[in-house]
């Protein structure tokens, strides 16, 4: 379990390595994903327990009609749905951030942050 | 009105500038009865000794404009203006230099 | 009050935002396009309204609480109005209204302009989720929604500077949004909850019976480091200077007048509300000092018109913070009062650079000049514009900038109060550099054709200088504005008690 | 961008209604298994976007066009505010549930819930192919 959070800080360090030493817009908004989906898995395993079901009262669960049996067994559904409005969330930023790079490589001739930066001062 | 010591009544205070204000144009109106003005081509133009400059060449330019006070200020003109180079990874670098900053200021505060 | 307020704020703007593209495909089939700027235009007026009906309510103290499909407060989400949510919902209305009116004619050169009203919309209702919300996730989504579209708005033209501004504050911003989120995240890990009221009672709780977890100040760092990227406090404000030189005039007003503010209350609401710590008001203040300093001696040296704003900008944000660093009724009073105001002229400032831009094509200070001939209403509403932000009397400026003096002063901060005072005679004396190259000397041969501004552009103008005015004539309007949000900062446990007691 | 070779075109052409079912039972049985209308729609979009890919954006668009997909974006949009809305017009809330709820496990239950997945369905899907056709008019304006 642990090894959950292990690895959601590890794809953080990832994402955060990745925006400061990365030489390339793309590259950079790569590094931002990653950095997400680690809180993701964070998110996901703040919920999640051992041995758990779904979070859906159905099949089985259902024929008992026991809810306290089954909010017993059943993992926290909230860091799920948050989870999920995150993901659509970032799919938005990833899509407007790669048709803005790809507007940066028509307009610059290049994805390097360290050429691009006519505004300044 | 909670405005601390002093007095500051702002209706007055506006009274007495839009009265300064009127005795000021009354002042200007009757010199101009006096003393009327006859502008002419070369009284409009910036004086340079004779010299005939476009109004581009009198502009003043922008960046120039205080600069007693960037005298004053030149360590700060020296060292965090050129800081701003417009580079993406140094404005990141700076967003975790003041997040590290505001976390220690944080910690100091709450402990 | 109109039944069901809260929620309506936010589903006016969205439902129109969803709507625009279908009106302006019908408009465009019967010939008139400009139906489909109306059509927003209505929409921002109908919220204002919406939320002005809950106005007396509100002050009479109470806290309108609305509970989206009937759920509890602790278990469902909940929108939860106090006097800040009020007095922040009511400058965005007010502020999105203005610029509907002035988008009208200032962007009729661009085209895929029912994207720019989808978008303009969806930020005004993402800003609305945002002051309405009374749940920290539901709050990070629509802080999403405002960022997104924002960032989109930002890079609209598609040009290189405002694609590069836009990559910019797109990946700061995006970063911060993260931070926000990781906080949110271990706030739930730590609590259990995200409803704001029922964390604050219980993080308080925690705080009186044991230790402070070590997690506590790393949380708050992630959120004042998230809404500080957004209200661009230095070192965090690296962004800003590049987005409003970019974007189209009518959003870096809406920018300055709507998201900055929004940010301000974010961080109020989460630092004050959810953690009740007065303790970091030192901080507060020192950085507000910081941004004050690092804004204005930047705005001294600008070229452009709308970037010296940009950082007169940042500067005005650190006497926010430090007005509300204070921690005192006053200062509050004094921060929220100058957040009002720098709405009022930040936008109108913004709106003269634009008219500028519309008419001449550049705001670079140096291609201008003895324009107060061409335009003598803008140059005038400029210069009240500018008069105000520096704090001359008797504009609103003054009003609120004296507030904070005196806060300071009587929470025995002379040296704070004293640069303060110093940096608002350099406000003045950029704005002064600012005035005298654009409408006063010689006017350069290819100027001499330049118009007035079209009178739709000059009526929102005219509005706001109208506020400036009034404002600074009769401040105690302005600080009666006021005077239910600096109550609703200090009263945590009302809102707690009302919130919870909903149920 | 021309398309792949035939292998690709015909699988691509057998599999699209497959992948178009699978999507619509997704989206249709939210309210009842793992899923709901943001996976439903992502598979709907990826049942177009495969086309895409292996017949060019000709052969995309002649299912569904750039202005029908914003238009099915702002429709979604349209019925989960309306849905929203009904509560208020009909119940005391936003979001309250309007519709009966049927009986627990079947796919006409859980009252209002299956009319926001149908909206969240269409919204994703029809979102995410904007998304992809306003890249790759980027990309062709680039050609030009």
């Amino acid at each position: 379990m642990s090894l959950n959070y292990i690895i959601a800080m590890l794809l953080f360090t990832l994402g955060i390595y990745c925006l400061l030493f990365k030489r390339n817009i793309v590259k950079m908004v790569i590094g931002l994903q990653v950095l997400t989906n680690g809180l993701h898995l964070f998110l996901i395993s703040l919920g999640y327990r051992e041995g758990g079901i779904a979070p859906i009262l159905a099949g089985e669960m259902l024929g008992r009609g026991a809810t306290a049996e089954f909010a017993a067994a059943a993992v926290d559904p909230v860091p799920q749905a948050l989870v999920l409005t995150s993901i659509v969330i970032n799919v938005c930023t990833m899509a407007l951030a790669l048709s803005l790079a790809i507007y940066i490589y028509r307009h610059y001739g290049t994805l390097n942050p360290f050429q691009i930066r006519r505004l300044r001062g | 009105m909670e405005f601390g010591p002093g007095i500051w009544g702002p209706i007055v205070a506006t009274a007495v500038m839009l009265l300064g204000v009127a005795i000021g144009y009354l002042l200007l109106s009757i010199s101009r009865r006096y003393m009327v003005p006859k502008p002419s081509v070369e009284k409009l133009r910036t004086y340079a000794c004779g010299e005939v400059l476009e109004p581009e060449e009198v502009h003043v330019e922008s960046e120039q404009f205080y600069s007693p006070i960037r005298r004053v200020f030149k360590p700060f003109y020296r060292f965090v203006r050129p800081a701003h180079t417009g580079i993406l990874s140094t404005y990141l670098l700076w967003v975790f230099v003041g997040f590290i900053m505001i976390l220690i200021a944080i910690v100091v505060a709450l402990r | 009050m109109i039944a069901h307020a809260p929620i309506l704020a936010i589903v006016v703007p969205l439902f129109a935002a969803f709507l625009t593209p279908v009106v302006s495909i019908v408009a465009k089939r019967f010939g008139v396009e400009r139906a489909r700027d109306w059509f927003v235009v209505g929409a921002a007026i109908l919220m204002l309204l919406i939320v002005a009906s809950m106005v007396p309510a509100v002050w009479r103290g109470e806290v309108l609480v609305y509970k989206l499909g009937g759920w509890s407060p602790p278990w469902g989400i909940n929108l939860a109005v106090d006097g800040l949510n009020l007095l922040v919902a009511l400058i965005i209305a007010s502020v999105v209204s203005l610029i509907a009116i002035y988008s009208v004619v200032y962007m009729e050169r661009d085209n895929g302009l029912e994207k720019y009203y989808t978008l303009l919309m969806l930020v005004t209702a993402g800003c609305m989720g945002v002051t309405l919300t009374g749940d920290v996730f539901n709050l990070f989504v629509f802080f999403e929604i405002m960022s997104i579209s924002s960032y989109a708005l930002v890079a609209f033209r598609r040009n290189w500077d405002s694609v590069e501004a836009g990559i910019k504050y797109m990946i700061i911003g995006s970063l911060g949004t993260s931070f926000i989120l990781l906080s949110i995240a271990l706030m739930y890990g730590l609590v259990g909850s995200l409803n704001i009221a029922d964390l604050a009672g219980k993080i308080a709780t925690i705080k009186a019976t044991q230790p402070l977890p070590m997690i506590v100040p790393l949380m708050l760092t992630l959120f004042v480091v998230g809404f500080g990227i957004k209200i661009a406090m230095v070192p965090l404000h690296a962004w800003l200077p590049d987005a409003y030189q970019a974007a189209p005039s009518a959003i870096s007003a809406l920018l300055s007048g709507a998201t900055a503010t929004v940010g301000v209350y974010a961080m109020l609401r989460v630092s004050y509300m959810l953690f009740g710590a007065l303790a970091i008001g030192t901080m507060f203040i020192i950085l507000g000092l910081v941004t004050m300093v690092v804004g204005g001696l930047m705005a001294l040296v600008q070229r452009d018109l709308k970037r010296l704003l940009a950082y007169s900008s940042i500067s005005q944000m650190g006497y926010i913070l430090l007005g509300v660093g204070f921690g005192t009724a006053m200062g509050i009073q004094g921060g929220l009062f100058h957040l009002l105001n720098n709405a009022i002229y930040k936008v109108l400032l913004f709106m003269c650079a634009g008219a500028i831009v519309y008419r001449v094509g550049t705001s670079n200070l140096d291609e201008l000049g003895g324009l107060g001939k061409n335009m003598p209403i803008t140059a005038t509403l400029f210069v009240v514009g500018a008069l105000a932000i520096s704090g001359v009397p008797p504009l609103n400026g003054f009003a609120s900038k004296w507030t904070i003096y005196v806060a300071g002063m009587e929470a025995g901060q002379p040296i704070c109060t004293a640069i303060a005072v110093v940096m608002s005679a350099l406000t003045l004396a950029y704005f002064l550099k600012a005035i005298n190259l654009m409408f006063l000397g010689q006017r350069p041969e290819h100027l001499r054709e330049v118009k007035e501004a079209p009178p739709l552009m000059l009526f929102p103008m005219l509005m706001l200088a109208a506020f400036c005015v009034v404002f600074g004539i009769l401040p105690g309007l302005g600080i009666d504005l006021v005077r239910p949000a600096q109550s609703a900062v200090m009263n945590q446990l009302g809102y707690i008690g009302s919130v919870m007691g909903a149920g | 961008m021309a398309g792949m070779t035939v292998i690709v075109r015909t699988i691509s052409r057998l599999l699209f209604p497959f992948l178009f079912l699978f999507g619509a039972y997704i989206v249709v049985h939210g309210q009842l298994t793992p899923g709901g209308g943001f996976q439903g729609g992502v598979v709907l979009a990826a049942a177009v976007i495969l086309l895409l890919l292996a017949y060019g954006i000709e052969g995309a668009q002649a299912k569904v066009n750039a202005l029908q997909a914003e238009l099915a974006e702002s429709l979604g949009g349209l019925i989960l505010v309306w849905m929203g809305l009904m509560g208020t017009i009909v119940g005391i809330a936003f979001f309250q549930n309007v519709l009966p709820f049927g009986s627990l496990g079947h796919v006409l239950s859980a009252g209002s819930l299956p009319v926001f997945n149908f909206g969240v369905g269409i919204k994703v899907a029809a979102g995410l192919l904007t998304i992809f056709y306003a890249i790759l008019r980027i990309q062709g304006e680039e050609e030009k």
